[in-house]
């Protein structure tokens, strides 16, 4: 049913729906209010059976998952930023273990200086983790992907990770279509785990392997991943063949015929790219938009289809390797081997940043041009920063960047910057 | 004519088993039929504490719970000992996650066979002095809050032995640790730090905390057929000798265990509901020298240049606890006293 | 269920990992001499049939015992038991009453019944066994199980020996003698009573025997030459407490001086307080510490009004004064004479000061060596290589009945062999299981069960028992405070506190064996087995 | 005033028009006001940008009208709608509106409205209604019902008639205004 609804309600009914039966809760903005709504629904008992657990640490929460999960319950969990960080060590125990946990990730910057707001920071932190990782358009593909998630990783063996945009989905009040439960429940199968804590078949789960065969462990997790690259279309394609929607998948192209600049993004941020390039186009620029939803695994040969026919490449992402650059410019790089290509990396939206359609004109434009640099950031107050690095080479007690920054941009008197989580 | 009960048994309880006792009065290690929970061909070291408790609480709990039990393992000596690739040593369900968070996944398990409606499976969940009080303590400190259905074990042998000998939170004071080392003013691990985690397991007012050593098989599976009786939060310390990190000959590991709890340095309780409910008296005081001297982690406190000063240190801990738990039976006392 | 590669791994799996590798030491079972065995002189396994009473199973113990030593209600008496001396659990509170636990199995059988094992089957071979005191019985009783034809002759009335004639009744009541010889009696012996015999040889041969054992004790008191005036009553007490077992006791008189400081000195005060006796002094020459008789002995005769008079010879008897030299200690312990005198009133004098044996049957037997008035004999008990055999009082060993048991069980097989025409083999000696093997912390703590003893005004007026006997209760319990020193009791504790698992339990007295494939040799087992049964060797590589 | 905005998207959605709702994310100064945004077409919006040029501006405190740049996108064809007692032009903004449509500029004492229907100071409700009788763009129906979607029962009862009292103020005011201009 369509709803006017908040993205984080969509995506806790939709999690529901999937009927999940270990769900653990640690508190992070802005991830709170789609565990909050799951919370309410068990303690309700809408969603049963079910054990919430509200644990004292993320790295508590998905290590609850991961006993839960190898017990041979459907577990969910959810986090942001500093907590996927937190329960980082977890992270990648629950894909060595191959447990298919499904976690939804919001987006949210890492500090310091600490920041609630969104950027693919953490997303990108935990990408080698051995998670798949899906990122969402809309809170449409939010919800709908979730779905889509535990189906993949139950048929894997291999924990999903669905990435929405904190705040720009979590916390956007929008026209989403729920699914019903008769449907979710034909999709998605209950839970046959391929290994389990059974007493009447005991095993030990979580052997020391020794260099004799953990590289062929870690290849056969590499292996499976491969595998999503195929099970990922066709879920998706099952799906929108039930629901008549274009959720999930592993690309999406948008106006890329005859496109000479292709834009690639993850997330929400290519709803406004989108409107950038219908603006681009109606001004006789050839530009389309080429989205990732899996971002893990990186489905190297659809990029390149996408992308092979484009004079330019221009990667909007919302995360950069401090002293390199792009982090998805450098999996497109790779994916583009072979193909001459003009590349470029736009680092957008840090830390909640905007990334205005104005803005994302002007880059098309410079595009056009060819005068966009290998590496450019956007809407980044270079004055600022110019008066830093004078200050920095100064004196040697310059005081904290951050803090100075902000005072340069005179939006802080002495006193920190209070969080609004 | 003094009459004596005919209930004296030539080994009374302190033997494993006694072929006059029945059967239901022996220990479960006795039994031909035990679990062997952990089976031969580990890898741990000789006289090992740790595989020796680890087999003696699980079996006990398999005993109590007919068979039901499933395992989590902090990463640890226990852990890599006894699953290294190709082979396991455990005969139960058992799951490895990571170092720190074992309380945590068997709060997963727990809750996972709650929801499937598994009530008679029970979840055991097992860790190292280091894996508990130390990096395990957050993870473990919110099992107990939320009183999940876990028997949580500490195995307590006073150190990092799996990575060859550090301090943790559980090494007494004086001991030689590789971080410790016995250079300085205070060789060895310094007086004034480490954690109490029984009492700390207590403060959370879980139904049941108790503390145990390998040197007694009895009252070890006597707390654990207790914890299994109970739901919620359960806790239980049990101090395993480590020869290697202890300095202490193999074939000592019983012996030195039962030093630790006659000389009144490790304490042997349990509390239930928030409050000591019981202590085991010490049988044969010995001064805590007779405890610390066979052992070479000790070494520094003898020897050429003795330092009777921090023997006397540790004996007043001792003395503490003695008064602390009325470790020692007053009227016992009294009597030695008046010889 | 179809496991994930690597990660996850099937139970039991590391049993293909045989850790025994790692061993440079192996534990392995050995059985050791328990010191109460080991000093027993009648070789009595202790230890093993302490083990059956451990469980209650009183005729499994009875019969363990009776292996060896046929009169256990006698010995639970008379012995002095050095077992209980040996006994490890001294080191940790008190002996184990053995002794009392040994007369509770022989008064239970006499109770019950039971009877020794039958005699062996015929072998043909004769047998003379001169003298009916513990060493003759028991010599007769083995030589029966061995199936020889056995005469038994004595020249007393009543067979028994010493135990009769040298024991006073309330030490061995003589219906507990009685009942036990019956027993050896019934396995089909030929006795005759009253019967001297003046030569051995002739003895022999004429009665066709392939084997002889003199077991003739000592029956002569030692007499000194003590100034005593015609009115003055001396008598030996060998012949004092043989009297009274005829029940024709000597008037000695209210004002007793008993000489000598054996266990016989005592018996023979105690008999006369018994036998009216106001005063009965006992006079030593040596101290307390240096004295015969047993401590326990000395204490039961203080108790019943005995004195004694230390360091004391008697110089002269004359009339109705007895004049007493005061002795001191010299350096090396003899008693000295320090000229100083005391006087005492005495109605008679009994001289307790050892005996003598008649060994007169044996002028005619050429090859067998008498020397110091007794008898050498080889490790067989053979005295020369003619087939006579010889033990108990006649030759040189402690003179009890103890000794003497052990005797006529060694003996008997010093015949056996002898007259099977066999070489004897010397037993196999197990390593001593010394108190630094055990490990005390397992056995519960307990008290010795003190036997009850009669009330001391009763045991001066008559012969009555003086020391009772355990009931079931009290001997289960003292039974049970035996360390099986040396001799796996199957606690399980190997068993138990291996961490390697690397020990089989073999089931109910099967004991168990080690599972060379795992053991690490780390020891715990060896240093955690209460009673010393496991030792560590050398792994050979 | 995110309620506000959700609640708008929600009375639009009703009305079958695509709405977006979405709270202020970006780096605003510290002590900014909290900002809500509000998107209703009758296309897909797809779009993740805060709103740089609204149609509408909604003041909820009237104390922050001075110290936030609230209208540098606003046409000079929008609308602003203050949450107040006093006249719009008693508010100090000098000649800043001067070239704007003032039948679009509007004052509404939403608390005054909130505390006499509701009980307490959450005048939502009551700018939702002074929102549709001052633009049209949305139906004082379409707010009743997402008002009584979002609050059950009595407090719905409540929140609607102070947005009814609001929706009435201002369709009187805007009558006044005409009349005014028509004079």
């Amino acid at each position: 049913m369509l709803r006017q609804i908040e993205g984080s309600r969509a995506v806790a009914e939709t999690v529901a729906l999937c009927r999940p039966e270990v769900v653990c809760a640690y508190p992070i903005s802005p991830q709170t209010h789609i565990i909050e709504a799951v919370g309410v629904m068990v303690k309700a008992g809408e969603l049963a059976p079910c054990e919430f657990i509200n644990v004292e640490s993320e790295f508590a929460a998905m290590s609850v998952a991961i006993g839960a999960s190898a017990t041979g319950a459907r577990a969910y969990t959810a986090t942001s930023s500093q907590g996927l960080l937190f329960m980082m060590e977890a992270v990648h125990n629950a894909a060595g273990l191959g447990l298919p946990i499904v976690m939804t990730l919001a987006n949210r910057a890492i500090g310091a200086p600490i920041n609630i707001w969104n950027d693919h920071s953490d997303a990108m932190a935990v990408r080698d983790a051995g998670w798949i990782q899906l990122f969402a358009e809309s809170n449409q593909e939010a919800a709908d992907l979730h779905v889509q998630a535990f189906r993949l990783a139950e048929e894997l063996s291999v924990p999903v990770m669905v990435c929405m945009d904190g705040f720009i989905l979590t916390h956007a009040v929008e026209g989403v279509d729920i699914l019903d439960q008769s449907f979710v429940d034909s999709f998605l199968p209950p839970y046959e785990p391929r290994q389990v804590l059974d007493t009447n078949d005991p095993v030990s789960i979580g052997a020391m392997v020794g260099p004799e065969a953990f590289e062929e462990v870690k290849y056969l997790a590499h292996l499976r991943q491969l595998d999503a690259l195929v099970r990922i279309p066709a879920i998706a394609k099952e799906f929108a063949d039930a629901t008549g929607r274009d959720s999930g998948g592993l690309v999406r192209s948008y106006r890329t015929e005859d496109a000479d600049i292709l834009i690639v993004a993850l997330g929400s941020v290519l709803g406004t790219i989108k409107d950038a390039v219908d603006i681009r186009r109606e001004a006789g620029e050839r530009v389309g938009v080429v989205g990732i939803t899996s971002f893990r695994p990186f489905p190297a040969e659809a990029v390149r289809e996408a992308l092979c026919q484009a004079r330019q490449v221009v990667v909007v992402e919302k995360a950069f390797s401090i002293g390199f650059g792009g982090v998805l410019s450098t999996d497109v790089a790779m994916a583009m081997q072979g193909v001459e290509t003009n590349l470029r990396t736009v680092v957008a939206g840090l830390g909640g940043r905007s990334i205005t359609r104005r803005s994302l004109e002007e880059l098309i434009e410079t595009a056009g041009r060819d005068e966009l640099e290998t590496l450019t950031f956007l809407d980044l107050d270079h004055g600022a920063v110019e008066r830093e690095r004078a200050r920095m080479g100064e004196t040697r007690r310059s005081g904290p960047s951050a803090e100075n920054l902000l005072r340069d941009r005179g939006t802080a008197a002495t006193a920190p910057v209070k969080e609004q989580a | 004519m003094t009459t004596q009960p005919v209930h004296f048994y030539q080994i009374g309880s302190f033997a494993v088993g006694n072929r006059l006792l029945s059967d239901g009065e022996r220990t479960v290690q006795s039994n031909l039929d035990r679990t062997n929970s952990i089976d031969s061909g580990h890898r741990a070291c000789q006289g090992c504490g740790e595989a020796l408790g680890a087999r003696y609480a699980l079996d006990a709990a398999m005993r109590a719970t007919n068979g039901q039990i499933v395992a989590v393992n902090a990463t640890g000596c226990l852990e890599v000992f006894s699953t290294p690739y190709p082979e396991t040593s455990w005969r139960i369900p058992w799951l490895h996650s990571l170092f720190g968070n074992a309380p945590a996944v068997a709060t997963g398990v727990a809750a996972a066979l709650r929801v499937k409606g598994k009530k008679d499976v029970r979840v055991v969940a097992q860790a190292g002095d280091g894996g508990t009080v130390d990096i395990g303590f957050g993870c473990l400190s919110g099992m107990f809050e939320r009183n999940d259905d876990v028997l949580f074990i500490c195995y307590d042998n006073e150190g990092y032995m799996n990575t060859g000998v550090q301090r943790s939170a559980a090494t007494p004071p004086a001991a030689r640790t590789a971080t410790t080392e016995v250079v300085g003013p205070e060789p060895g691990n310094i007086f004034g730090q480490g954690k109490d985690l029984p009492r700390i397991a207590i403060a959370h007012d879980i139904p049941y905390v108790a503390t145990a050593t390998v040197a007694d098989l009895h009252d070890l599976e006597r707390k654990v057929e207790r914890a299994m009786e109970i739901h919620g939060a359960r806790y239980l310390h049990v101090l395993v000798p480590c020869p290697l990190g202890w300095g202490s000959a193999s074939n000592e590991t019983i012996h030195v265990a039962r030093l630790a709890k006659e000389s009144g340095l490790f304490p042997v309780f349990e509390a239930e509901g928030g409050t000591v409910t019981s202590v085991s008296k010490i049988r044969r005081q010995v001064p805590v020298e007779d405890y610390l001297s066979i052992q070479r982690r000790y070494a520094h406190l003898f020897g050429k240049h003795p330092r009777p000063d921090v023997v006397a240190r540790i004996q007043a801990m001792a003395d503490r606890n003695i008064a602390r738990y009325g470790l020692v039976d007053e009227e016992a006392d009294s009597k030695e006293m008046a010889e | 269920m179809e496991i994930p590669f690597a990660i996850t791994l099937d139970v039991g799996t590391s049993r293909a990992n045989h850790t025994g590798s790692w061993r440079v030491e192996r534990p392995v079972y050995v059985d050791r001499m328990p010191p109460c065995n080991n000093a027993c002189p009648a070789g009595e396994n202790i230890q093993g049939w302490l083990y059956e009473a451990e469980s209650g199973n009183y005729e499994g113990a009875w019969r363990k015992l009776v292996e060896e030593n046929p009169i256990p209600a006698i010995m639970g008496r008379v012995c002095f038991h050095p077992c209980e001396t040996a006994c490890n659990r001294v080191q940790v509170d008190e002996a184990v009453g053995i002794n009392a636990v040994e007369r509770f199995l022989g008064d239970l059988a006499i109770e019950k019944g039971w009877v020794l094992p039958d005699a062996g089957p015929d072998t043909g071979k004769r047998i003379l066994v001169v003298g009916a005191g513990p060493a003759g019985l028991s010599a007769t009783y083995h030589l029966r199980r061995l199936g020889h034809h056995v005469r038994l002759v004595d020249s007393a009335q009543r067979l028994g020996g010493m135990m009769r004639y040298g024991i006073p009744a309330y030490r061995l009541p003589r219906d507990v003698l009685d009942a036990e010889i019956a027993r050896i009696v019934a396995m089909g012996v030929d006795v005759e009573l009253g019967h001297v015999v003046h030569d051995i040889e002739q003895e022999r041969s004429e009665g066709g025997f392939d084997a002889v054992f003199l077991a003739v004790g000592a029956q002569l008191g030692k007499r000194v030459n003590i100034p005593a005036g015609d009115s003055s009553r001396v008598i030996d007490a060998v012949s004092f407490l043989h009297q009274v077992a005829d029940e024709d006791p000597p008037l000695l008189g209210r004002r007793v001086v008993i000489y000598g400081g054996g266990d016989t000195a005592f018996d023979a005060a105690r008999t006369a307080r018994r036998l009216g006796a106001t005063d009965a002094v006992v006079v030593y020459r040596r101290n307390r510490e240096r004295m015969g008789a047993s401590g326990e002995e000395l204490e039961q005769a203080l108790g019943e009004g005995v004195t004694v008079r230390w360091l004391s010879t008697v110089n002269k008897f004359e009339g109705d004064r007895m004049v007493l030299e005061m002795m001191r200690l010299n350096d090396e312990g003899f008693p000295e004479p320090t000229g100083e005198f005391e006087e005492l009133d005495a109605d008679s004098l009994v001289l307790a000061l050892g005996q003598d044996t008649d060994l007169a049957l044996l002028d005619q037997a050429s090859d067998v060596k008498v020397e110091d008035g007794v008898v050498e004999v080889m490790e067989s008990m053979m005295a020369g290589a003619s087939g006579i055999f010889a033990g108990g009082d006649a030759v040189p060993a402690d003179r009890t009945a103890t000794v003497a048991v052990g005797h006529g069980k060694k003996a008997a097989h010093g015949i056996d062999d002898f007259v099977m025409g066999r070489t004897p083999v010397p037993k196999e000696r197990h390593e001593l299981a010394t108190f630094d093997r055990l490990n005390t912390w397992y056995y519960a703590d307990a008290p010795r069960t003190k036997r009850p003893e009669l009330e001391k005004i009763r045991r001066q007026t008559n012969f009555e028992e003086v020391i009772g006997g355990l009931n079931e209760d009290n001997a289960l319990f003292e039974a049970r405070r035996c360390l099986s020193c040396g001799n796996c009791f199957e606690c399980d504790n190997c068993f138990g506190v291996c961490p390697d698992n690397a020990v089989i339990k073999l089931g109910p007295s099967q004991r168990y064996q080690f599972d060379y494939d795992f053991c690490k040799g780390c020891g715990i087992c060896v240093k955690e087995c209460p009673c010393g049964a496991i030792e560590m060797v050398p792994e050979r590589i | 005033m995110v309620t506000a905005a959700e609640i708008l998207s929600v009375a639009a959605f009703d009305e079958g028009r695509r709405a977006q709702a979405f709270p202020s994310f970006g780096s605003e100064r510290t002590g900014a006001p909290v900002v809500s945004f509000c998107r209703i077409d009758d296309r897909e919006i797809r779009t993740r940008e805060p709103v740089m040029e609204p149609d509408a501006v909604i003041i909820q405190d009237v104390t922050l009208i001075h110290q936030v740049d609230l209208f540098s996108g606003l046409s000079k064809d929008g609308y602003v709608l203050v949450n107040t007692s006093r006249a719009f032009d008693e508010l100090g903004f000098g000649d800043f509106f001067d070239k704007f449509r003032p039948e679009r500029l509007m004052t509404c004492p939403a608390t005054e409205f909130a505390l006499e229907h509701v009980g307490r100071p959450l005048p939502n409700a009551a700018l939702l209604g002074g929102f549709a009788a001052l633009t049209g763009q949305i139906t004082m129906e379409a707010i009743d019902k997402a008002v009584r979607e979002r609050f059950a029962g009595l407090v719905g009862e409540r929140n609607v008639a102070a947005a009814a009292a609001a929706f009435s103020y201002v369709t009187s005011k805007e009558e006044e205004l005409t009349r005014a201009s028509t004079n």
